[in-house]
């Protein structure tokens, strides 16, 4: 329970700019470790999603600077968004004798018995972002409610700026297992503020090309769109150069991401149409997956889901960010 | 080899089904779609279509002289990465376009040297180097997409002169200069020599060096060029901007009548070829088709296109 | 003695270990034509693109007009003005005719092409030479007769002090090479030297003034052609007298075993032939005359709008060479680079190509009786090779036919329709070639013989058909052929 | 066309150069990293190398007819979604693998048919179906896993044979059979005779449609196979399953010595090209290399070993 709650507290804290309690957490680690646990040496490795993912590429960040930090020698691994890839490397790892692994799996299930394998290797596990059943801790990002969030602050800006009534496009990624629940989650997060509103185009856009190509072809055929949530924020800028490029921009018009990207933040920040954003830190992530492994490997595995915070960035709270 | 002897009527006939295919689809988006058939959503389709038909342009060159580039993608992710950089490190967009260009132009000329003087197929020399290149944009951008440009740069993508999207125009000025090429210079005429027949033309005393090297260098440059319009299209230096676009390119042309045999095609019928691919994107997002059903559709108009192109070359070699 | 226009000093050549050319040293003078023979594989078109530039010899030198030639490339040859053609045709299939002529040397007005020029100046050039082709086809459908007029006029289109070519007349039919001697006494008369390589010996002896022998890659004798005669050429080229060219027969004809009856298609309009047990049976006639189509359409290898094919007596329908090999048929083709040979294979994959069922088991091969089967016909033949893999292109062109031949032989068919099988191929094995098929129709076989080579078509048939424009204009009977005949049928 | 005269020597020769990178990998990465020259690191990657490895047996016979199969990768993935559904719905694994092979084998059938009666060119036939196949496995699936399989059905992706894991044994055989097939039977001879020459082929008597009919099919039911390893050893049916796998196959292909222009390789090469890709990739992830220098150096590595094949040969021919 104290892990989990403080691993809760302390992004949202930093979030808010609060750089002291950033480094509680970890600071608590390394007494530990400075005390009876030696992490110099250690090898351990980290096997990501996919490194073209902005999201994923700032959690490595994170993992390798913290690795760095503690003197670890960390090996990380692009899965490519395929499964079998991470498979490979658990069969690489174990040939390696690891002393830790860390995996946000593309898959959950299919990952079980490498998972298991490297366990009977004597390698601990945790699960970041997805859990693989049977890890030894599991870090998440809740990606229904991730969803959610944003969903939710597009119907509230529904709600309040376009009384209740609203033409809006969602960008999905349903390619990516993990990514439907979030797509669903942005389509309820609207309905359950604005139940009024008329969705009149859901497509897959993860990037910012597939992002413009849709947005340009949906006003086309809805010329009168207002809202869109997506389920990045690539696709979301894609999707903002393509209603700016159109001159469709107004105070009505609603632009919302997820992921908190330095280029979103930026967007947010001018004052725009691109409306919100939620932030749920991988940098600090990664930090965390790091720790949250060196604790496992002192005293064992962590039963508790440990919950990545997550935070509505917009307008009223965008002057916290740099 | 095994080149099937096609008459002139067929030739006519083939270009003839890409574009019945290309109306009967207009036709059908328009009824079905509201919106579909305005000079707006037109305009829209031919600027969806622009990036990839730059490239285009000199993928036809490269497939006419029998040849392939499979890393144009991921030459348009370096441009566009390389450029993005360029010009967050403050140099003048102008300079790094032309930068760019030259880069371009220079990693297509090496395409010209592993194809011809080692002697490499094609395919699995740009295979490489489409590897290599993708990995080069990752590591300078890190991964994270570089943005903001100076003012102004987005007019390459954005802006309109008129009422005609300025990648349009970009894209009819880069066709208009390779049909030229290809049709009216001598250099073009090479161009189909070398891929009809690489040592008849050697002997006739061609400089197939030439000819291979300039192919894959404007290839490149081309390629680059579009890199660049799609920097300015989407404002931000995305790394993986390209990814498989090769494929859509590839296709294009090929629906467009070029034989990847080599010696044989017009680069007037690549454009039908890219509006058809252009036209069922456009329309199927429009009428809301999921993505899953997109492919499958996508496919079937690919296969249904060629196939009636051949048959109905059949047909008319038959009479 | 008027200057040297060419000079070739000391040339060696080796391919990969494999030496094709040995200390070689020849000389033209300007206008004159000098005749290269040699058997098959004896160097004559290794010279030819050493002189071009398309090989690079291992040792020696070339001379052009008292100056060395430096660096020499094809397109260096072109500029010091050797045009050439070569014995592979070397056209640009997708291209027009106008757009191959002008291949290289195009007309242009600053970047841009003068291509109606370029379009009008090859109907001219054409039309000037007595051939009847139109510059805005595309090669591709061209016959292979027509494509090589097409490569004399496009070289003799350019600005040229020598020309070389390497059996030109081998597609070509009489009146083609009419027309084309008169090209070559028209440019002699500008002075300009020809280079004629020929295994037509007869033309030898008609259009040149000195003639130099190769064999094995070796120089033998550079003589003038009129103090020899054909029996002595023969023997500098062979290294041994030969007998009796056209040897004769020594079975009796039996009953027909193969009628096929009014025959159509897109070229054949109503053909019908009959063929006997043990007979050689001649097709004659003009390029173009359908003789090739009519083959192949006994062959199955093109489809049939209407007629009957009766076999023994018994009415059979044959739809692809699959059932007419298995019916006994074989048809040697006339373009053995593209219909005959997998070039890029070994001998033995090569001669057993069309009848693997017979060294096979359930579908697998048996490699010994493979190679039991290559080794008979090579030795049968006297195919000059150095291994069984070795690869069929690097044979030269008299070997390759042989190795053909030696496929076809090795299906053991009833039937066999040889289309211009002495293409190509020099004295000696032609004469093994008649010799063979004289040994096949002794062992029961039939044969249907095409050919453009007048003497030899009248030396080997038994009868002889003629065929002009689809049609079977006139049968003539071995007593009483001429060539005047043949002709006044074919032209009919 | 143009394919260039290589002699008995440089074919040998050819063979060498993959070879002998293949060497100079190992030892490299045995000098410099722990571990890599286990006999369990070794197995890992034949293991790893397997599923790929099964598929290039089919790619191996379409490339030498002169075709190609770009499907491939798709083909993998409507197997592995299909038989997970199969077997979550109840049906018994082995029914369900052989079900899953014979839609293989139909549907490299209809891609005999496109190539063969319809005359398409094979890349974009392929292409097509590529594009079908994966929308129909993400319909089939809904874009979500399918996993929950039959107890024991892991053994073909995960079990062992003594200390062989079974993929290995399974490309193994593939390879066997494929070697016995194309050096033994008269279909393999037709398939290089095929590839050679088509036209001398059908005049020899060869029954074309049959050869490229039995090609495409073979390679489609391999592909299937394939996609049933990577289901079990993924244990989990993902729609993405073998997505762009195509061209890790087809490099491994060509560079194991097969020519794009058909007639030419021989298949026991192509394992040394899959193991030359797979030792790559293995060592590099154990020397933990960044994914980005990753694709730069396999990219040079593919580079290289070409480059100095046909090097060598040309250096063989000059002789
Ligand atoms: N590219 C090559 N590689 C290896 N050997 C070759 C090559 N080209 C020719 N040869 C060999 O060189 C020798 C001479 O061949 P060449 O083609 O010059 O003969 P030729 O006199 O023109 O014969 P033909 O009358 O049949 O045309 C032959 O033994 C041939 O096999
Ligand atoms: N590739 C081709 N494309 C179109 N027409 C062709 C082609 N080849 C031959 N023809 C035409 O087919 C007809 C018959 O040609 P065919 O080759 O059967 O004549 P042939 O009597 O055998 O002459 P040859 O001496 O050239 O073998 C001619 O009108 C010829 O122009
Ligand atoms: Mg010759
Ligand atoms: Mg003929």
């Amino acid at each position: 329970e104290d892990a989990s709650s403080q691993a809760k507290d302390t992004p949202k804290e930093t979030a808010q700019g609060e750089p002291p309690a950033a480094a509680e957490t970890p600071a608590d680690k390394n007494d530990a470790s400075n005390g009876e646990f030696k992490t110099e040496g250690l090898k351990i490795a980290y096997t990501c999603q996919d490194l073209t993912n902005t999201y994923f590429v700032e959690v490595s960040r994170g993992v390798q600077a913290r690795c760095d930090e503690l003197g670890i020698d960390v090996n990380i691994v692009d899965g490519k968004a395929d499964v079998a890839n991470q498979i490979t490397a658990f069969e690489n790892f174990i040939s390696q004798k690891l002393d830790g692994i860390i995996i946000s799996p593309i898959d959950e299930t299919a990952l079980v018995p490498s998972v298991k394998a490297a366990q009977d290797a004597g390698i601990p596990v945790i699960s970041g972002n997805q859990l693989v059943e049977g890890s030894d801790a599991f870090i998440t990002v809740p990606e229904y409610e991730y969803g959610f969030a944003i969903g939710e602050e597009a119907g509230k800006w529904i709600k309040e700026k376009l009384d209740g009534k609203a033409k809006v496009a969602i960008f999905d990624y349903p390619e990516l297992e993990s990514v439907i629940d979030r797509g669903n989650g942005i389509q309820e997060g609207i309905l359950s503020q604005a139940p009024d509103a008329d969705i009149v185009a859901r497509q897959s856009a993860n990037n910012a090309e597939k992002g413009m190509a849709n947005m340009e072809n949906i006003l086309q055929a809805n010329p009168d769109v207002e809202v869109l949530a997506c389920v990045n924020d690539a696709g979301a800028l894609g999707a903002y150069e393509a209603v700016m490029a159109a001159h469709k921009d107004s105070d009505r018009f609603f632009i919302g991401g997820l992921d908190a990207t330095d280029e979103a933040l930026n967007k947010i920040k001018e004052g725009g149409i691109y409306r919100a954003t939620v932030d749920i830190q991988p940098f600090e992530s990664g930090k965390l997956f790091v720790d949250t492994l060196i604790k496992v490997m002192q005293e064992g595995p962590i039963e508790e889901t440990i919950n990545i915070p997550m935070k509505v960035v917009n307008a009223s709270n965008i002057s916290d960010y740099k | 080899m095994n080149k099937k002897g096609n008459g002139g009527v067929s030739k006519v006939l083939s270009q003839f089904a890409i574009l019945i295919a290309l109306i009967i689809l207009l036709i059908f988006f328009s009824v079905t779609t509201d919106g579909f058939l305005s000079t707006t959503n037109i305009f829209n389709i031919m600027r969806q279509v622009a990036v990839n038909g730059i490239a285009a342009v000199g993928m036809t060159m490269v497939i006419v002289t029998g040849g392939i580039d499979i890393s144009v993608g991921s030459m348009m992710g370096v441009a566009s990465v390389c450029c993005a950089t360029l010009m967050v490190r403050g140099m003048h967009p102008v300079l790094a376009v032309l930068l760019v260009l030259l880069l371009g132009l220079a990693i297509g000329t090496a395409h010209g040297c592993f194809v011809y003087d080692i002697g490499l197929p094609p395919m699995i020399a740009t295979l490489a180097t489409m590897s290599i290149l993708r990995g080069v944009t990752y590591i300078i951008s890190g991964g994270l997409p570089v943005y903001g440009f100076p003012e102004g740069f987005n007019v390459i993508g954005q802006g309109y002169i008129g009422p005609v999207p300025v990648p349009v125009i970009i894209m009819v000025i880069c066709f208009v200069i390779g049909w030229f090429i290809l049709e009216r210079t001598s250099f073009g005429r090479y161009v189909y020599g070398v891929g009809s027949n690489r040592e008849a033309s050697r002997l006739s005393g061609v400089n197939v060096r030439k000819v291979i090297y300039g192919v894959y260098g404007l290839c490149g440059m081309l390629a680059a060029m579009s890199g660049v319009v799609l920097l300015s299209r989407v404002n931000s230096g995305q790394p993986k901007a390209g990814e498989s676009y090769e494929m859509d390119i590839i296709t294009a042309v090929v629906l467009g009548g070029v034989s990847t045999n080599g010696g044989e095609g017009r680069i007037g019928n690549v454009i039908i070829g890219l509006l058809l691919m252009g036209v069922l994107l456009n329309g199927m997002v429009m009428m809301n088709i999921p993505d899953y059903y997109q492919r499958v559709v996508k496919g079937f108009v690919l296969l249904l296109a060629i196939s009636y192109d051949k048959l109905s070359q059949k047909r008319a070699n038959k009479k | 003695m008027a200057e040297k226009l060419l000079e070739l000093r000391h040339i060696s050549k080796k391919f990969s270990g494999v030496t094709a050319l040995e200390d070689v040293s020849i000389d033209i003078e300007p206008g004159e034509v000098l005749t290269l023979v040699g058997e098959n594989g004896a160097g004559k078109s290794t010279l030819i693109k050493v002189i071009t530039g398309a090989h690079h010899p291992t040792e020696g030198e070339l001379w052009f007009e008292g100056k060395k030639i430096e660096n020499n490339s094809p397109a260096k040859a072109k500029e010091l003005g050797i045009g050439v053609i070569y014995q592979e045709l070397n056209m640009m299939p997708t291209l027009t005719v106008a757009e191959n002529i002008f291949y290289g040397k195009e007309l242009k007005k600053g970047i841009m092409l003068r291509r109606k020029e370029m379009l009008e100046k090859s109907n001219e050039i054409i039309q000037e030479l007595g051939a009847n082709i139109d510059a805005s086809k595309r090669v591709s459908e061209l016959s292979i007769a027509e494509q090589q007029i097409v490569e004399i006029v496009k070289a003799v289109s350019e600005d040229i002090k020598l020309l070389i070519m390497d059996e030109p007349t081998a597609p070509l039919t009489n009146s083609e090479i009419e027309k084309m001697f008169d090209i070559v006494e028209r440019l002699r008369k500008r002075n300009v030297a020809i280079l004629y390589i020929s295994h037509r010996l007869e033309e030898v002896f008609r259009i040149s003034e000195r003639t130099v022998v190769l064999r094995d890659g070796k120089h033998v004798i550079t003589v003038p052609t009129r103090d020899i005669d054909r029996q002595m050429l023969i023997k500098y080229m062979v290294g041994r007298e030969l007998g009796q060219e056209y040897p004769a027969r020594t079975t009796e004809i039996g009953e027909v075993i193969l009628k096929a009856d009014h025959f159509v298609n897109e070229h054949l309009k109503d053909c019908s032939l009959e063929l006997k047990k043990g007979e050689i049976l001649g097709l004659a006639g003009l390029v173009g005359a359908g003789r090739t189509e009519m083959a192949r359409a006994i062959f199955g290898a093109d489809p049939l709008k209407s007629g009957e094919l009766t076999l023994h007596g018994k009415k059979v329908r044959i739809k692809s060479p699959e059932d007419a090999i298995s019916h006994g048929i074989g048809l040697i083709t006339e373009d053995r680079k593209n219909q005959g040979l997998l070039l890029n294979q070994g001998i033995d994959y090569n001669v057993s190509y069309a009848n693997l069922k017979s060294v096979c088991k359930f579908g697998v091969i048996n490699k010994k009786k493979e190679t039991q089967v290559t080794k008979k016909y090579v030795e049968a033949m006297d195919i000059k090779i150095h291994s069984m893999g070795q690869m069929a292109k690097t044979l030269s062109g008299g070997n390759q036919q042989k190795v053909v031949l030696g496929k076809w032989l090795a299906t053991n068919s009833e039937i066999l329709i040889f289309d211009e099988p002495t293409r190509g191929i020099d004295v000696g094995a032609k004469s093994e070639i008649y010799q063979l098929m004289r040994r096949l129709i002794e062992e029961g076989k039939s044969i249907i013989m095409i050919s453009s080579e007048m003497p030899e078509l009248i030396g080997m048939s038994d009868r002889i058909l003629v065929m002009h424009d689809g049609r079977i204009t006139g049968e003539i009977s071995d007593s009483e052929v001429t060539q005047e005949k043949i002709l006044e049928f074919a032209t009919r």
